[in-house]
């Protein structure tokens, strides 16, 4: 039985308290990805990015892809983080871990469900660039 | 009937607001509403035609029959992570 | 340029510092994997075990393979700890971590680093049995 | 010539040291100095049949000519991570 723990937050994330929740003695694999803006998109300069969620499905979403990879990998405790609202270059806009007796598992399943998170759940963000100038990214 | 559309990100952006109302006949499906949608506000046809319908908060196929008491949602390609 | 740090150290594993030592505001991707001992193996309790390395030459190829790794994903940081001497059961007995723009290197990266420390690295661990037992680990 | 073989781990344990000597005639290869490991000390024939021949902190093959003035180790099957 998997512990999953989402949270949509507007604070920082809080990468030692994600890795944290995963700890566990019977797991002797923990893995933790951080997703952080960039400072560059191509070659234009990004002062920061604002996410926008539409919340309660994103939230939904993001149990139900936790779930399916609960189920297809033998996973202890699965923790996704993500920002809402503005986040500074350099700061992480996405956390997951996961923890497993095993290290294979955790190694499938974290880009597993980066890749179904980037692809299904309803998140935007918009970046700013030093011009001043926003674009929302849809691709 | 005038059905509710949520609007985010883009969308919201383009439309100026974040829902729109669109008038129907029912029975309808989520491909009709999409069309709707694009046809009710032509700024957004563009991304409305790279976009999915969430009904009650799940994403439904194009032939998908609406019912018009759910919280529809535009969903333009998302870009979190 | 990968920026390649490597430590055999006797003292608790800083998974924080680990993940901090990659950080880097070109770098959309941060990823941390920790190998933690665990309290069974089989249905055996292990109590600690003791790692042991012939350490000029563990040292040598872990940059060997760090540096292979650095050639072949565009990683900009990369970080592996172990730990020497006695580790509880539960404690993080090795942390790799690694950075790169974008999150396919560091995912791709670490399975292949963790795969190729377990089969190259000249270190040894003893597991300690709640009997008292202990058994050398040459598999 | 007597050549000094660093032990380490369950090596180390069986052989109560952690190194031991084997008398060699140069020129030897890798293989050939596994082989002496085992015949000097039998209890170890086990384990350095699944063991490689480090030469300066490097695994080499067995046809590798043995340079008499390196450090030899012998790498039983490594259990680190």
């Amino acid at each position: 039985m998997c512990e999953i723990q989402i949270r949509l937050l507007r604070d920082s994330i809080d990468a030692g308290a994600v890795l944290a929740s995963v700890h566990d003695a019977r797991c002797g694999a923990q893995m933790l990805f951080l997703g952080c803006t960039r400072e560059t998109t191509g070659d234009r300069l990004t002062t920061l990015l604002t996410y926008e969620a539409y919340e309660a499905m994103a939230t939904e979403v993001l149990q139900e892809i936790a779930a399916t990879a609960a189920a297809r990998w033998p996973l202890y405790f699965l923790t996704v983080h993500h920002r809402l609202g503005v986040v500074a270059a350099g700061e992480a806009s996405v956390a997951v871990a996961a923890s497993s007796p095993h290290r294979a598992p955790v190694m499938e399943a974290l880009p597993w469900l980066l890749d179904s998170l980037k692809s299904q759940v309803p998140i935007w963000k918009q970046e700013q660039f030093y011009d001043g100038s926003t674009e929302w990214i849809h691709q | 009937m005038q059905l509710p559309i949520l609007l985010f990100a883009g969308a919201k952006q383009i439309a100026n607001a974040d829902q729109i109302l669109i008038d129907v006949h029912e029975p309808i499906t989520a491909g009709e509403v999409l069309e709707k949608i694009a046809d009710s506000m032509p700024e957004l046809r563009g991304l409305a035609s790279h976009s999915r319908l969430a009904v009650n908060g799940r994403y439904v196929t194009s032939q998908t029959i609406v019912d018009g008491n759910a919280e529809l949602a535009l969903i333009p390609p998302v870009s979190g992570g």
